[in-house]
Parts: C-alpha cells; structure tokens; sequence
C-alpha cells in the first residue's frame, strides 16, 4: 500500500506539473504542495513509475520535472495541433552552439577561431532562441563578450544539468568509456 | 538634432562615408584600399569629437575598432615575409595548429551529431502550454512607486556626475525605433505608420532623417508598387548586406 | 487484458488531451490518433479509468474531453501558480522597471550608465515577470538589445499606452496626483 502522504503528495504534484508547462523544481514542488522534502521526492518517483507505459512521462529537465508526451506519439499532437513542427537548427547553428556549450564561457573570436568562419551573425540568432546568451565580459583588449548557455537551451535538448552533455572527445580518439563527469575530462574542457 | 547625446561617429573620407564598424567590416572583407586610409586623420576627427562629449562605451567601442584598423593596415603595408629557411619551419608550426584546430573542431562536428539526435528527441515531446502566458508576475507596485524610483535614479545619476540621456529626439533614437518597428513587422508597415498622429513637427523631421539613414545603410526598403500607390518600408534581412560574409 | 490497440489509442488522446489545455472532441481524436470511433471511445473510458484516484481528471465538457486537475488540489496548484507573482520586486528592480518605462527603446549598457551598477540579471528576471521584452537591435557596434514594456505591464498599470505615465518631474517635486493601480503601500516596503 502507497502511504497517504505520498499518494495526496503524488497527486498534488501532477497538478502542478499539469498546469506549469515548464520544469518545476524540487523546492517549488515542496512549497506548493506544503510537504516535506523526502516525502515530494518519494511522490515523484510514485509518477514516474505509474506513467511507465503510458502516454505521458514525467521528465527531469533543467533541474526540475515536467509533464511531456512520450516522442513516440509526436504524430499524434501533430495532427491535432496541425503544427509542422519547430524548425530544428541548422548544421552551422547547432556546431557554433556545441562550441559555446563546451568551452564557456568563450568570446566570438574564440569561436570563429575553432569554426574557421565568421560567426556573428548564427550567435545572434542563438540569443534570440535564448539558446545562450552574454555571461560577461572578457577582460581583455575590446572587452569582447563572454557567451554561455542558458537554461532554456538544458530544456532545448532535454538535459538535466551540462554534465548532462554527451561526452566531447576533443583528442580525436575513441570517447572515454567512463561518464564524463567522473572522468573529470568534461571539467578541463569547460574550463 | 536638439539633443547633446552623441550620435553614431560618422567617417567621411574621399572613399566612405559611414559609421566606423561597417569600414572595419568593409576592410576585413577586403573591399577597402587600406593603403589610400587615412587612419590619422580619422583619428583626429574621433579626438576632436570626444571633446564635446565623451560616452565611455562609445570611446572603447571606437577605440577598439580604430585599433583592428590600424592592424589591418598595418599588414597591408608591411612587405611580406621572404620565403626563407624560416619559412619551412613556420609551415610545419601552421600545419600544426591548423591540425589541432581541425581536431578540435571535428570533435565539436561529432558532440553535435549527438546534440541533434537529443533535438530529435525533444522536438517530438510536448508540453501544455504555460497557464496565463500573459499576465505580469506583479503585485503591490503602484504607479507611483515606479515614478518615485525613475526620479530616484536620476537624482543619484546627477549626484554621481553620470551622463544621463537626455528626453529630447534623437535620430539614433528614432533609427533604433523604426528598425524595432519593423523586427516587429516583417510584412512591413506603410509610411504613415511611422509617423503617429500625435507627433510633433520636431519628431517628424527627426524621424525622416533617421528612416533616410537607414535607407543609406541599407538597414531598409522603401518601396511604392504604383503612383500613388502607400508607400511600404521594410527592414532589410540581414543576409542582403552580408552575402558570402559568413558561412551559415 | 487491454485491447494493445485500445492502449495505444489511450496514450496518444493523453498525449493529445495534455498540450490541447481545451475540451477535444471525440471526432478530433479520432482523427488526431487515425483510429476508429469505438476505439477512441473505449480509449477514453480505460483512460478515465486509469485517473480515478489521481490528481487528474478526464472531464467531460462542451461536448469534448480535457485533461484538467481535480478541484481538491487547486490549493497547490494556485500555490504553484501565485508564488512568482508574489514575490515582491527588489527596490533595484523596481528602479530597472522604470527606467525601462520611461526611456525605451533603451539598450542594457544605457540602463547600467544610469544606474551606475550592472543590470543584466535583473532585466532578464523582469523579462521572466513579463514586464519588458526585447523590441529590437541598437544599430551600433554589437548591436545591443532594445527593452521595451509589455503590453501586461500598460494592463497592470491601468495605462492606456506609455503617453499615460505620470510625466517627469526634473527638478525633483512632489509625485503628480495620478490614482494608484493599486494602494501605493507594498511598494515601500521594500526599502
């Protein structure tokens, strides 16, 4: 038997989830539902597990969860939405963001020295998705400006945090067999 | 033009007239006769400009610029390097680091591969939409509190010494609201839009110029399809001025 | 047993029924998940099934179905809901707001000159408030982001358009006599 608490807990959550439409965080699910923290994680993984093989899926995104549609019935929203779909990045965009997900924060010149081609004007384009945004600036000649990315480009691709990130292999050998996180590799690419 | 806010620093040479950043894009695309520059006399003029007035922002954005300038002509002018014994080595350093670069970069080409297979992913998850998308996060502010905290600042601005924008019309201002008018409408919008009723003859005459700056920097189109036809203004997309610029 | 075409039916309308936030009507979800009627209906009713108990609720209403949270919850979800809105604006928010108000199109680093300090987390929470929003580019060097209110902002205030805030007062006298949008005591508390 599923203990009460948990249970109302459970349930309160989904509503909140519901209604949110972005990712709730842990702390914000305690408040609104008024329960203690143990007992918040424990109805999460009560939802997890009641929406395996269902049409919905609890996800832990940008550090917090969200109430999604499983991929697999995409064709279905679509058709009811009658929406063609987000328009994925282009190759350039995707790699100059790669870039700036790896090495924040970096300057433009930095970037366009990796890609070996202007960038300006794919990094405004980035900003204006909120895929990254200014973090600062360098203090060097010009100052330019320090990218990095935003927790609405953690939601883009569906990661928890940027360890999250699949693991760069930039010595051009095979990938480390090890997650990155523990290797510490991801740690010196970052910087 | 009644306002003591700098405008954009305008270059006026035999060869280019235009703010200072398009001559460096210009130079960089090499599309301008760095030898024939007379970079000094540039100078002089920025100089004699910041006497009158002196934005911080804008003296390191010009300096900046002015700098990348000087480098590039200075490359132009130097004599290129003979090809000596040096040069051998020197290659063999480049082929290095271009290699470096390459590896780096394809490594950056793979974790992108993976990156798209997560876009996948997520482009085929959805959520509902967020509830009341458009109303303010707001409560227990009043009018006046946020009268009260805009003559706060400007009383420390004052105190502080700190430059602060004047009200008046300017036509960097109006050029920045016509382009933020058009982002917004990317149909275009008639003539007469940008000019409201209420407008005074000074805010008329201010934005005529500012939309005659922009169509001499190609930031806009202005278009008739007939006599007597409304005349449309739309902003130019970025790729019209750029083309080859970048590899998109 | 279920009927494996009458799952499948199930999860896709819970998919359907959780981004539509409005009542889907029975033939709309035929065609969205391209299944025949008796199967949809049958697909509705295991769904209704499997929400008995749960926080929420497949309602039926205007002829159609929604996915909606059960009324015993609305506590945590108007918890959830009002807790960004009730978080009272800093003093150097408030000041970031005004300016905005009074000076946009205004880009950050003209903001930061007035207020002498950095502004850039701030203008993006009041971003996350719906208060301002970027209205363009500054075509100067970098091409900074132009601020804007929101039209939520003029509706919070009560304002008609921008020409309808209290006009400045440069050499620092009393507020003019304009009538609060609401009791001007919350908002000095937060000094």
């Amino acid at each position: 038997m599923t203990d009460p608490r948990i249970r109302e807990a459970a349930n309160a959550i989904e509503c909140v989830l519901l209604v949110s439409g972005e990712p709730v965080r842990l702390d914000q699910l305690a408040d609104a539902v008024q329960a203690p923290a143990d007992v918040v994680a424990a109805a999460v993984a009560l939802l997890r597990q009641e929406y395996a093989g269902r049409g919905l899926e609890v996800q832990e995104v940008a550090g917090g969860y969200q109430l999604g549609t499983r991929p697999a019935y995409a064709d279905a929203v679509r058709r009811y939405l009658g929406a063609a779909g987000r328009e994925p990045l282009s190759q350039a965009a995707l790699e100059t963001l790669a870039i700036v997900a790896y090495r924040q924060p970096i300057t433009r010149p930095e970037i366009e020295a990796l890609r070996g081609v202007r960038s300006e004007h794919i990094l405004e384009r980035l900003e204006e998705r909120r895929l990254i945004k200014a973090v600062g600036r360098k203090p060097t000649v010009g100052r330019p400006i320090l990218y990095g990315t935003t927790e609405a480009f953690l939601r883009y691709f569906g990661l928890r945090d940027l360890s999250d990130l699949p693991p760069l292999d930039a010595l051009g050998g095979p990938p480390p067999a090890v997650a990155p996180a523990e290797t510490g590799e991801a740690g010196s690419e970052e910087r | 033009m009644t306002s003591t806010r700098p405008d954009p620093f305008i270059v006026r040479t035999a060869t280019f007239e235009g703010p200072l950043d398009q001559l460096l894009r210009l130079a960089q695309d090499g599309q301008v006769d760095l030898a024939a520059l007379p970079l000094g006399d540039i100078a002089a003029e920025y100089l004699a400009r910041t006497r009158q007035d002196l934005d911080p922002d804008d003296v390191t954005e010009t300096i900046w610029l002015l700098a990348a300038l000087i480098e590039l002509k200075a490359r132009a002018l130097l004599p290129q390097p003979p090809p000596a014994e040096e040069a051998a080595e020197d290659a063999g350093q480049l082929e290095e680091l271009l290699e470096e670069r390459l590896a780096a970069y394809r490594a950056f080409r793979d974790v992108a591969t993976a990156l798209r297979t997560l876009e996948a992913y997520q482009q085929r998850v959805f959520l509902r939409l967020p509830e009341q998308p458009d109303e303010p996060l707001l409560s227990g502010i009043a009018l006046t509190d946020l009268w009260r905290a805009f003559q706060e600042v400007l009383a420390r601005g004052k105190e502080r010494g700190a430059e602060i924008p004047p009200e008046g019309i300017t036509v960097a201002e109006r050029m920045a609201a016509i382009l933020a008018l058009l982002a917004a409408h990317p149909q275009g919008v008639p003539f007469d839009a940008l000019f409201p009723a209420e407008a005074t003859r000074l805010e008329i005459v201010v934005t005529f110029l500012a939309l005659l700056e922009l169509v001499r920097l190609l930031r806009v189109r202005v278009v008739q399809e007939a006599r007597f036809a409304t005349i449309r203004i739309y902003a130019r997309t970025p790729q019209e001025d750029r083309t080859g610029a970048e590899a998109g």
